[in-house]
């Protein structure tokens, strides 16, 4: 039976945490409505009974001041998690988590580590807007000394953030609202464990590698039925984590395929979907058979109206045209 | 638990710095067409938020939608304390403020529905509802960001006072907040500024008692007495009762007036209400149908109706056509909006950037503006009188 | 005699706001100790004698807030200068200045554009440490909406700077505490304006393309000065700004030398220096010999010790190395 | 203009919210060789500070550097009134702190220098100062983000009395901060939470009159009376002498006491003046050598002294020698620092990341603790005494 289990994308992430506080009592969740309300999105539902009070804390609208607590909490040895409502609302944030928290080590001369999870909603969640549609993984990934992790499936979700609450540097994990309800096939009662930086093949193929993380992993899955009927068979990896990054996996199978298409939900300018193409450019650089060729969200604030919202974000379709370019089959 | 207690609800309760002025108290009843105006425009709030809730269910809305019913005398009540020319700025709460200034009912659907016709052409959303021609700053969707905005956009009208010699119009900004901003660091820096450098913003904290399900004891120290968070800035302060339009009136009417005299910036405890959830998804589990129903019973909509009716202001044939019209005209905005076209694809890149380049056509303003081009002037003049 | 006149790049920076401030009275400097203090780095020095305090104005250490005040006043029409004494205090600013000021437009459908200009030092000061050595080109440049300028020399620092006033969009302006005693030639009198997008080439060359802005401009000349010794002659191209980024200039060079180095000093990862060897990679794909070679700051924080600092940063002897390495001449 | 006005100089000026227990006052002198080590240390901190402004001179200490001279008896008397085991956390004008904690003058004088046996083995540098057995958590760059990371020590040192059940420790924190951090919305956010939360934490404000070259009252609003702020917070607040290591450490001892006691934090205004310029490159035009030299002229270390002779806990030949033992303390941890070599490039890869992988090698202990490899455990004990 448990086997087949399906749960939701939420549920995996609070076994994770749950699982996670009943082993070790230096794990707390810390965060906006986390406790009373049972989280803004139902993923700490439940936690509050459990843990109570003293560890399953509401905060007041303080990013700043809750991010900063943690990660003076985590100096003197436990391990929070912080929940961000949403990742967009981390900028208030941003000099905590990138400027205590990624150097804390580094500067105390490895005296101080900073064993912190900070995770939330990141990306478009369906007609948020300008202000709260962030992908800051295009902004965060820059800085050294944190960890990224984006999971694509509820597995995932569960094996991923029992990896980092276990891990002895800060984490950025970054969730997707749109992907909370989706179900997926997590057994019971087994410890897993996903280590970072090894991607998935969430497809094998041989005519182009499809390399992304998160959300649009299930984009380019579509795309690649939706290529296979037309005769271009993809290869399609799931980096789950962004640093470390997984370019072995990528470079493998692009010697294979010898093209590849990086998707990258955040804006192209200067995000990890240039920095993986520039990799394999460099790794792949006598294999490619075209440039890499590569699908992001468009260089544009976000918008409310639907149909500029679709039109602003990776899909299925853009992914096709991009594979197609990228095979010379346009 | 919030409970609308007798001490509070008429209270103009005051702190003030040493040697400020006597603050010229008047209670004088507004004229009936006045009076009839502000029912109107709460009864236009009120039905709006409750077609907005509608569409929101019938998917005609996305996004968020955080509605304000219950508040309607706040946004009424203080705009009317303020002249057209008064910037002001809100959180994402803003529907009511943006009809309260002037936006009209279609362009403000039309945005909800994120149509080419709505204030920002669909491209904002409920959150940001910007209104130019009537010194509507938005709409902002972090809690806590509009504070400096507000700071800046009273620093600005300072600004053209001093420097710029373009006349004395000695505005004043209304900065409104949620009590969920009072835990923001950014309200903190923007008041210090603003005490430091005498400006003319008057923070509104709209203080309903909850930010989403955390009320305002759980959430902020000192809850009790919030004018105690201004006087660490030494800016004027004072509670206003917010679930009464007419008392809100006068009470704001008097800080704007002193702002606007003296330079100086106030903090206001406005005391009222959501009846609603704070977004559509929300169950409320975190009050009672109790206090609820407390707060409902002492409806801001109600007691001014009660109010005209017993001073003989209208007749309550008169308030039935009232609503009827008001009705209609929300049944006009939904129509036109629910006809408004999407915008067409390539607005995804325009208003980026002012100046065209590369994949960016440059800017327009929108329909209700006219549409035509953007021209990077600004409302500022070159005081040479030339064009920069 | 205004032709050979020779001026401190700060001297640049302020001659641009002064005559700026002259012509336009809504113009107006606010920052931290930029008035009485005459600047921390004396880039304002007597501009409070001239223009007063109420366009010389000091703030109190309060980045969010006085980056806040210049959006609202420039939503307003006011054009307001911001200085940061670095750039990395701007982390505490970064919801105001990411997202308020680059989204405004698109939030309110045309009507409110933010004409602020950002300015301050960036980069390695010389020994700073962690937390005050930011190259926040690797993260801001993500962000649609704004403009980002990173001049090299005083002249282009005047002229850019002139041009980035007059704009009528958000302009990052990111100074160099290391170049600001520079002296240069910067004519008298003469308007200046340089325009955005536009590279400058500053040493012509056939055997391969070194694309760089800023401070690393320098390194890039003393490099290519060492090659050409070695009978490797490259041409340097100084982008001058990364958002628009003149990629056309790179690509015309690239086609010509078959190689292309890139320099960049922010961390290598999700950088405007992954995104330009990307974009090489992608218009020059049948053009390059080799793949794009790139010389970063080493991946991790910041470090105080003289020495490890050295190894930190890009440099000339790096860059003659990638330059080798990527004519085959390693 | 700051003066050193007899009003404010021994002035315990408390603020306490309703109901708060009376303060034990207790002002017995401390026995002769507490005061010997108080007078010591000051004098080590003294002589440190200006022998690291000569190794900036002479280009052996990079970066900024922030020196302490005037300000011993803040961080002198404020640790005398905590327990070891009691976290600290200051910003970048933290050498003083470092060495009254019990940091040796080698570790921290090769760290200014850059070398390997600096307490951050050369990579954290003047503003960064960490030392974990002494407790001390750093020295911080950025202005104002010290106050939510002490928010969060002592936040750490309840849960784990609280849940972890690891024995009634009680640690109180001293969070300290600058005058100009008062104007960062970090330290308001963590004021607040703070408040709510019942952390014991003491915010003290090294008041010195200025940030940089601005004078307290051109940044910070209500600077005559700094505790206004704290009380918006509901929090404890006190002024407390800075230029005398006994009025600190007894106005400190009470207040910490109480911290502890009760769990509740504090907001201490300790009046205090930097003799130096801000950093190394400050020429101190915003203030008058008047000014100065009133505040010279009442120095902490000669005021101890004298007390000490006045009262026959030393002789002057006593004192005499105290310094030359103390000049000698520093001139050996200046050969030391410069004896200590570079960090080794492959130090560049380390401490980014505890974990090894790609490039980095992981992390070890500083030589000071003993340089092996570090063991991901840190300070807090499982409960189970599992090794996880
Ligand atoms: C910085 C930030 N954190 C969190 C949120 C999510 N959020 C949106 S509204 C809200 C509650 C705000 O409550 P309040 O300020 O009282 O306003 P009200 O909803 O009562 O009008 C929260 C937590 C946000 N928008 N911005
Ligand atoms: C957020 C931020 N802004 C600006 C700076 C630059 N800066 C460093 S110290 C300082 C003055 C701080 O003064 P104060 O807090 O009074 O401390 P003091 O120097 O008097 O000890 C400034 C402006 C900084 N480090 N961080
Ligand atoms: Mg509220
Ligand atoms: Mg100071």
């Amino acid at each position: 039976m448990s086997a087949l289990r399906e749960i939701e994308f939420r549920d995996a992430l609070r076994e994770a945490m749950t699982e996670e506080m009943r082993r070790d009592q230096r794990v707390f969740l810390l965060g906006e409505e986390v406790a009373h309300y049972n989280g803004a999105y139902k993923v700490s539902k439940g936690m509050l009974d459990e843990f109570g009070p003293r560890r399953i804390i509401d905060t007041p609208i303080s990013e700043s001041g809750f991010a900063g607590l943690a990660i003076g909490a985590a100096m003197q040895g436990l391990r929070p998690i912080v929940e961000f409502m949403s990742w967009s609302f981390s900028l208030v944030a941003a000099d905590p988590i990138l400027n205590n928290a990624p150097k804390m080590l580094y500067m105390s001369g490895g005296q101080f580590g900073c064993p912190v999870v900070f995770r939330g909603n990141d990306g478009a969640g369906g007609q948020l807007g300008s202000t709260h549609s962030w992908c800051v993984e295009g902004m965060y990934s820059n800085v050294p000394g944190l960890k990224m992790a984006i999971p694509a499936t509820p597995d995932d979700a569960k094996g991923l953030l029992k990896t980092a609450i276990r891990d002895d540097d800060p984490v950025f994990f970054l969730e997707s609202e749109r992907m909370l309800g989706m179900k997926g096939h997590v057994p019971e009662g087994e410890e897993i464990l996903v280590p970072f930086g090894q991607g998935r093949i969430r497809r094998a193929g041989a005519d182009c590698t499809i390399a992304t993380w998160g959300r649009p992993v299930h984009f380019a899955l579509e795309a690649a039925e939706a290529l296979a009927k037309e005769g271009i068979d993809c290869e399609v990896i799931d980096l789950r984590t962004i640093r470390p990054l997984d370019i072995g996996s990528v470079v493998r199978s692009v010697k294979k395929t010898s093209t590849c298409v990086v998707v990258d939900q955040s804006w192209s300018f200067g995000s990890p979907g240039s920095e993986l193409a520039a990799q394999v450019h460099k790794h792949c650089f006598d294999d490619l058979d075209n440039f890499v060729h590569r699908v992001h969200t468009a260089d544009v604030p976000a918008p409310y109206a639907y149909n500029l919202e679709q039109e602003y974000l990776p899909n299925a379709r853009k992914i096709c045209e991009a594979v197609r370019a990228a095979t010379y089959n346009a | 638990m919030s409970t609308p207690s007798t001490d509070t609800r008429r209270l103009f309760d005051v702190h003030r710095g040493a040697g400020a002025p006597r603050l010229a108290s008047d209670r004088t009843p507004p004229p009936p067409a006045t009076l009839k105006k502000w029912l109107r425009d709460m009864m236009l709030i009120r039905e709006f938020e409750l077609r907005c809730m509608q569409a929101y269910q019938d998917k005609k809305i996305g996004g968020f939608c955080h509605v304000y019913i219950g508040q309607e005398a706040v946004a009424v009540g203080c705009v009317a304390a303020t002249k057209p020319e008064d910037p002001l700025v809100t959180a994402y709460r803003d529907h009511g403020h943006a009809l309260a200034r002037g936006m009209t009912a279609r362009a403000c659907m039309a945005e909800m529905f994120g149509r080419i016709d709505g204030c920002a052409k669909g491209k904002g959303g409920s959150m940001h509802m910007f209104d130019k021609p009537n010194n509507m700053f938005g709409g902002h969707g972090i809690v806590g960001a509009q504070t400096p905005l507000g700071l800046g956009l009273a620093f600005a009208t300072k600004y053209e006072d001093e420097v710029m010699q373009n006349g004395r119009n000695k505005r004043v900004t209304l900065c409104f907040l949620g009590d969920g901003a009072l835990n923001q660091g950014a309200l903190h820096e923007a008041m210090n500024l603003a005490g430091l450098m005498d400006i003319p913003v008057v923070f509104v904290v709209e203080n309903n008692g909850y930010s989403m399900g955390t009320s305002i004891h759980r959430g902020t120290t000192m809850a009790h007495d919030l004018k105690s968070k201004a006087i660490g800035y030494g800016i004027d302060a004072a509670v206003v009762e917010g679930m009464d339009v007419l008392e809100c009136y006068w009470g704001m009417k008097q800080v704007v007036d002193d702002a606007r005299e003296r330079s100086r910036p106030w903090f206001i405890d406005l005391r009222c209400y959501r009846y609603k959830g704070h977004s559509m998804s929300d169950p409320r589990k975190y009050r009672t149908r109790d206090e609820e129903e407390a707060w409902e019973s002492d409806d801001p909509i109600g007691k001014l109706e009660r109010y005209m009716l017993e001073n003989g202001v209208v007749t309550e044939s008169e308030t039935k056509d009232m609503w009827k019209d008001v009705k209609a005209e929300v049944r006009d905005c939904v129509a036109f909006a629910d006809a408004s076209p999407m915008p067409e694809a390539g607005e995804l890149y325009t208003d980026v950037y002012m100046e065209p380049w590369g994949p960016y056509p440059g800017s327009s303003r929108p329909t209700f503006m006219g549409g035509a081009p953007n021209t990077p002037s600004f409302t500022a003049i070159d005081p040479k009188g030339e064009v920069l």
